[in-house]
């Protein structure tokens, strides 16, 4: 199982949760897992997030691999200038 | 459109008394190409003066200036003599948009436009210059004062067109300042501007003052009462505090853009006392 | 990406001011721009734009523009395609109106006709029935419930209930609980502060130049951040598929997140297919405005408590942004970076982005960031100046650092604002003494910088010169830190590397030239690229020796046996495995295809000391001093121009710059007049301290250095100000009248 | 409206070219005589971009009309190299990276060496003064400034 940390305006999508658990091995698996555990956060998923590990931000790469002890932050797709 | 570059005055003159539609006179152009650009206006005839003898040139008359139309402010600014003359009048001119825009934008064009922001204006009022008409009817001479009649209008009647500009003499002990506001140190257009002439007594008491204000009004304004404060001090601390409300007593600006009222009105009074304080020391007073 | 790409290294080429690729052209007038581009038979195509901020379109009658000699096509909004994703339509209908006119200048029709006059002409013979509707542009207005909704139904399923439709989305970041912070502060700071939307007022207005050919094939040349993202944005709008559609960037004259995306660019292709000409449109600076994407304009709430010793005990901001009239997700990005630069208990923030009658925003360097950050800093600076702290001390005891939770989630890594914070703090410019009347303003500022995906191409010619073909055009100077690190990887002279830029049909997909990615994911590309070409030199060492591929090694430029086992033979330069490359085995080339993560964020600090006129509210900029950790610095004079850019766009921003809107809904002051960018009298020179403290995901330790410069300087100009006049400022830009008015002289 | 025959001198050399009335200088040079090293950056005075010299005085060509190169002297940025010598201004500036996109270049170059030759030990402020017409976006002039001046040293034999 792997602690994935939502930002705050996802938790109403997540029984009011801001930490929450699933299993998974990678950064596909994770998005997958969520949206079946938790189908109010698929519209976000949807559009578009990206992934924090261990403090390194990952825009897209579904097969990133995640260790269970990993820090996994979800954060909305960033778009720059 | 038209493009026709004049040989004389009198031909610019008819050609333009003729022509029933819009027409723009071109001298520096650094107005008048703006408004073809944004589709302000569509000229049907464009007279091009600079090709008409004479009408580039500075030369000294009755101790005074004669400024020709076409002559652009980077020249007026080269020129020693004008600027040792009437240095409030030169600096006001040379504060015109940019060094590019100085190499072709000019004093007569400035007056022209019909701005009450022109940079150039309130100098010359302050000098009481003297603009030569030349029209259908012939030529005449007009206080620069009585050329403005509102934004975008003068008092020039069809056909006439401003040929030059005369700068008159003045005693010793007498000189000129301008100040404007711009939000930058440059490029800006006057958000409040203020001249100063003053003429100075033996005693170093001021013995005339004529102060001009822009972009506080539909046209540049005279502070005649502001003006007479001055006279018979060496413009003391009070006096200016005085001077500077007197300015504000007869602004009448706009809220836009470029300023508020309430910033208008009081930078013009900050304007005059700062400039009159420079206008007094080029003239030789020691406080 | 992993964080165990960085090794360190000696450097011989890297951290070189060497010459820029494009400096001769750009010098002698020669380098091609978007205007620049012609061909033959070419048609000048214009925009009819809308003179009202919101109004319905009833009809358009173009039957006398078509009916106009030399007029070879008319567009309307109906001629383009229904289109299913929300963010293609938008894009679209931003290009084109469809049913309402959004804002002033948007545009509703295009002609293209056999010359600009008569394509000026026939707009004026297009007959717009317009319904005007109510009309809101600004965020406070248009967020209550109530306000003319500008878009219905574009509200995302976060937004609470009973706001108004304007609300597209609302987002919340933080941890901890703000409330106990604030009961352990002894003094609490709580302001609200308002920010003007700015353009990025690149010096080049859009221009391109379309071709498409009856046979479905289609060609752009514009200038662009991006020509891989215009060719998937218009593909999509004109219904064509990629591979028909050939995008060529040309020079750009500026972009700073402004060319990210289109807006003449399908305009132009569809009215080349209309016309079966090549279709040229240029905007013209009222134009650019109006109609091009300026960044968002906010209304902010911050409350900060902090304990007498300086610790921040608890934070929240509430963050409204508008991106115009149409959903963006700028305010989320804001939210995350507000408290980044601090390691906090208790921080919250909430955003909120609405809609309002204005064009629709683009990115602007560090996009969100500058406008939250400034908030913060200023309410930091304020409790410094109650509580008699010293501004760095504060930042230094809050710093975030390798470990802090940040505020958007993630525990950072190596990061180098405590370094930064150290030398602002021991530079002469911080102890520097001020005259009466001046003050000193300090701030941070922070931005995540960005990865994604990359596309290197190098090539090693047979005279042993190298190039390099790479997809994102080059807005700082990247060609020359590219050729750097390719020439740093090989083993040669900078001289013998040249590097382009491809169009869309040359390369794979590369993300837009956008969040500071260039220099640190071309570069990673790059550099494996070279890597690439170097395994297959050593393999023809190898053969031409007769030993093992894998006992050769790579050393200074050349192919040389790995060790005494592996035979005595002199090392084979580059060029000279190169001159014999056809006799074995063929041309030598080395590629590398990614989307690259391991992107490291960012910090700056600025200095900033000014004079305010108290009588006129005028600012003087007096001294500036900019620090910021580049990673490594490939090009440290093209580092440090990114900060001095940077720098003076945010001096614009806090000074001067502004979208000023009449009530009548349209912009006031569409032109460089009025629109007041920084000039060169207005400014000191920008001094620079350039940190170098090596992001671990690059395998030479880049971060990207673009867009932090812009973060700090609105509030250490809004600090200074306060401080040289004696009064706080919480509105930007701090424009003379308002500055007056605040010191109580108007 | 009618189009008007413009016999002028560019950079030393003979042109001629037919223009419309209402067509700047800008235009002409750029849409009939394929110099493009000027710039239309606003069209209206305030950015530089189009910076010429006509009869030895620096201009915005944006704000003159193609009719007025009448019998006038012209020069652009391409006349500004020496053959494929560049003019000290135009070296500095590469070497002092004075340039990132380079829109604005040419007329800086341009309005740079009009500046000189009237001024040719001038302070920074007379740089940028005389500069604040030309604006750049990308290096906050910093850059620039120092180029002027390293070139100004050159060229006075410094």
């Amino acid at each position: 199982m792997v602690k994935v940390r939502l930002w705050g305006s996802l938790r109403q999508a997540a029984d009011g949760e801001t930490e929450v658990e699933v299993k998974a091995k990678t950064f596909k698996e994770l998005l997958d897992r969520l949206v079946e555990t938790y189908p109010g956060l698929e519209p976000q998923i949807r559009r578009g997030v990206s992934l924090s590990l261990d403090g390194v931000i990952y825009r897209e790469a579904w097969f990133t691999e995640i260790r269970p002890d990993a820090e996994v932050v979800l954060m909305p797709y960033m778009t720059g200038g | 459109m038209r493009y026709v570059a004049a040989r004389t005055a009198k031909e610019a003159a008819g050609l333009l008394a003729a022509e029933p539609g819009v027409t723009r006179v071109l001298a520096g152009g650094t107005d008048v190409l703006v408004q073809l650009k944004s589709g302000l206006v569509e000229p049907e005839l464009i007279v091009d003066i600079k090709k008409i003898p004479g009408i580039g040139d500075i030369t000294a008359e009755n101790g005074g200036f004669r400024i020709g139309a076409a002559v652009p402010n980077a020249a007026l600014g080269e020129h020693a003599g004008v600027v040792a003359l009437w240095p409030g009048v030169v600096e006001g001119a040379n504060l015109i948009g940019s060094t590019q825009v100085q190499g072709r934008c000019t004093m007569a064009g400035n007056l022209c436009n019909g701005s009450p922001a022109g940079d150039a204006v309130p100098g010359l009022v302050a000098a009481n210059a003297v603009a030569r008409i030349a029209g259908p009817g012939g030529e005449r001479d007009c206080p620069v004062a009585d050329v403005p009649a509102g934004p975008g209008k003068t008092t020039l009647k069809t056909g006439e067109i401003v040929t030059s500009i005369f700068l008159p003499a003045r005693p010793d002990r007498a000189s000129d300042a301008y100040l404007r506001f711009i939000p930058r140190t440059e490029m800006d257009i006057a958000v409040a501007s203020a001249a100063v002439s003053l003429e100075l007594a033996a005693d170093g008491t001021v013995k005339a003052a004529r102060i001009v204000l822009g972009a506080v009004a539909p046209t540049v304004v005279v502070a005649d009462e502001a003006g007479k404060l001055l006279v018979g001090t060496k413009l003391d601390d009070a006096t200016l505090a005085r001077m500077a409300k007197a300015c504000e007593a007869v602004c009448k600006p706009i809220d836009d853009k470029r300023g508020t009222v309430a910033f208008r009105t009081r930078t013009a009074g900050t304007l005059a006392r700062r400039a009159a304080l420079i206008a007094y020391a080029r003239a030789g007073g020691k406080k | 990406m992993s964080l165990d790409e960085y090794q360190k290294r000696e450097f011989k080429q890297v951290g070189t001011r060497v010459r820029r690729p494009d400096g001769v052209d750009k010098v002698t007038g020669r380098a091609m721009y978007g205007a620049d581009a012609t061909a033959p038979g070419m048609l000048t195509g214009r925009i009819l734009r809308s003179p009202h901020a919101h109004a319905r379109i009833r009809s358009i009658d173009t039957k006398a523009a078509e009916a106009l000699p030399g007029v070879k096509a008319v567009l309307t909004g109906a001629d383009l395609p229904a289109q299913e994703d929300d963010f293609i339509r938008d894009v679209q209908d931003n290009c084109m109106a469809r049913g309402k006119a959004l804002y002033d200048g948007h545009a509703v029709a295009a002609v293209a006709a056999v010359d600009a006059a008569t394509a000026k002409a026939a707009l004026k013979l297009i007959k717009v029935d317009y319904e005007i509707l109510p009309h809101v542009t600004e965020v406070d207005v248009a967020i209550k419930p109530g306000a003319p909704v500008v878009l219905a139904g574009r509200s995302l399923e976060n937004v609470p209930a009973g706001m108004s439709e304007n609300v597209t989305s609302h987002c919340e970041f933080g941890h901890g609980d703000p409330a106990k912070g604030f009961a352990k502060a002894d003094r609490i700071v709580e302001r609200s502060f308002r920010t003007a939307a700015t353009h990025q007022g690149y010096i080049e207005p859009h221009a391109c130049l379309a071709s498409v050919s009856s046979d479905g094939k289609a060609d752009l040349w514009c200038c662009t951040q991006g020509q891989y993202f215009v060719r998937t944005l218009c593909a999509a709008i004109m219904g064509m598929e990629a591979s028909q559609l050939r995008v060529t960037a040309s020079e750009i004259g500026g972009g700073f997140g402004g060319k990210t995306t289109v807006f003449i660019e399908p305009v132009a292709l569809a009215l080349s297919r209309k016309a079966g000409r090549p279709v040229k449109i240029v905007m013209t600076r009222d134009e650019v405005f109006r109609a091009t994407g300026p960044t968002v304009h906010t209304s902010m709430d911050i409350k900060i408590g902090m304990a007498k010793d300086g610790r921040i005990t608890g934070a929240e901001a509430h963050l409204r942004y508008s991106g115009g009239a149409f959903p963006c997700g700028t305010v989320d990005m804001g939210a995350q970076a507000a408290f980044a630069a601090y390691d906090l208990d208790n921080v919250r923030t909430y955003g909120w982005n609405v809609l309002t009658n204005r064009p629709k925003e683009a990115a602007y360097r560090a996009p969100g960031a500058p406008q939250a950050i400034y908030a913060v800093e200023s309410v930091i600076d304020e409790l410094c100046q109650d509580l008699g702290l010293d501004p760095i001390d504060v930042r230094l005891k809050n710093a975030a650092k390798k470990g802090t939770k940040s505020s958007y989630g993630p525990t950072f890594p190596d990061i180098g604002l405590v370094a930064t914070l150290e030398a602002a703090k021991k530079h002469p410019h911080y102890s520097a003494p001020l005259a009466e009347g001046q003050g000193r303003g300090i701030s941070c500022g922070f931005w995540f910088n960005f990865g994604g995906n990359s596309c290197v191409s190098l090539n090693i010619n047979t005279d042993g010169t190298v190039g390099v073909t790479e997809g994102n055009p080059d807005i700082g100077g990247s060609r020359a830190s590219i050729s750097l690190m390719a020439a740093e990887e090989l083993g040669i002279d900078y001289d013998r590397v040249r590097t382009i830029v491809a169009d869309t049909s040359s390369l794979g997909y590369n993300d837009v030239t956008d969040g500071s990615r260039v220099t640190f994911a071309v570069g990673l590309a790059t550099i494996k690229a070279a890597r690439a070409a170097v395994r297959v030199m050593c393999e023809r060492a190898a053969k031409i020796w007769g030993i093992d591929a894998d006992a050769v090694e790579w050393k200074d430029g050349a192919a040389v046996p790995a060790g005494p086992n592996a035979g005595k033979f002199p090392p084979m330069s580059l060029a000279e495995i190169a001159a014999v490359s056809f006799e074995t085995g063929g041309p030598i080339a080395g590629h590398h295809e990614v989307n690259v993560d391991g992107a490291g964020v960012s910090f700056g600090v600025h200095i900033v000391d000014v004079e305010v006129d108290k009588e006129t509210g005028a600012t003087k900029v007096l001294r500036y001093t900019v620090f910021q950790d580049a990673g490594k610095a490939v090009h440290p004079s093209y580092v440090e121009g990114q900060m001095q850019g940077g720098a003076v766009q945010g001096i614009g921003w806090a000074l001067n710059e502004e979208y000023i809107y009449g009530a009548d809904g349209r912009l006031q002051n569409p032109t460089f007049l009025d629109y007041r960018v920084p000039v060169a009298s207005d400014l000191p020179m920008i001094d620079t301290v350039i940190l170098e403290i090596p992001n671990p995901g690059h395998p030479y330790g880049v971060r990207g250095v673009g867009e932090t410069g812009i973060v700090p300087p609105l509030a250490a100009l809004s600090n200074a100000v306060s401080r040289s006049a004696g009064i706080r400022l919480s509105e930007l830009p701090m424009s003379p009248p308002r500055v007056l008015k605040a010191l109580g002289g108007s | 409206m009618k189009s008007i025959p413009v016999s002028t001198t560019i950079n030393g050399d003979p042109y001629e070219f037919l223009c419309a009335p209402d067509e700047t200088l800008l235009d002409a040079l750029r849409n009939r005589l394929g110099l493009t090293g000027a710039k239309e950056g606003c069209g209206t005075g305030d950015c530089g971009a189009c910076s010429v010299t006509l009869n030895g005085r620096l201009v915005c060509s944006c704000l003159v009309l193609g009719a007025e190169a009448e019998g006038a002297e012209i020069a652009t940025i391409e006349g500004m190299a020496d053959g494929d010598e560049l003019h000290p201004l135009q070296r500095h500036f590469i070497d002092h990276a004075a340039l990132q996109c380079g829109i604005c270049t040419p007329g800086i170059l341009v309005a740079a060496k009009s500046l000189l030759e009237k001024n040719p030990d001038p302070t920074d402020e007379e740089v940028r003064y005389w500069l604040a017409g030309n604006l750049c976006r990308c290096t906050g002039y910093d850059k620039i400034i120092r180029a002027v001046q390293a070139a100004a040293a050159e060229m006075r034999g410094a």
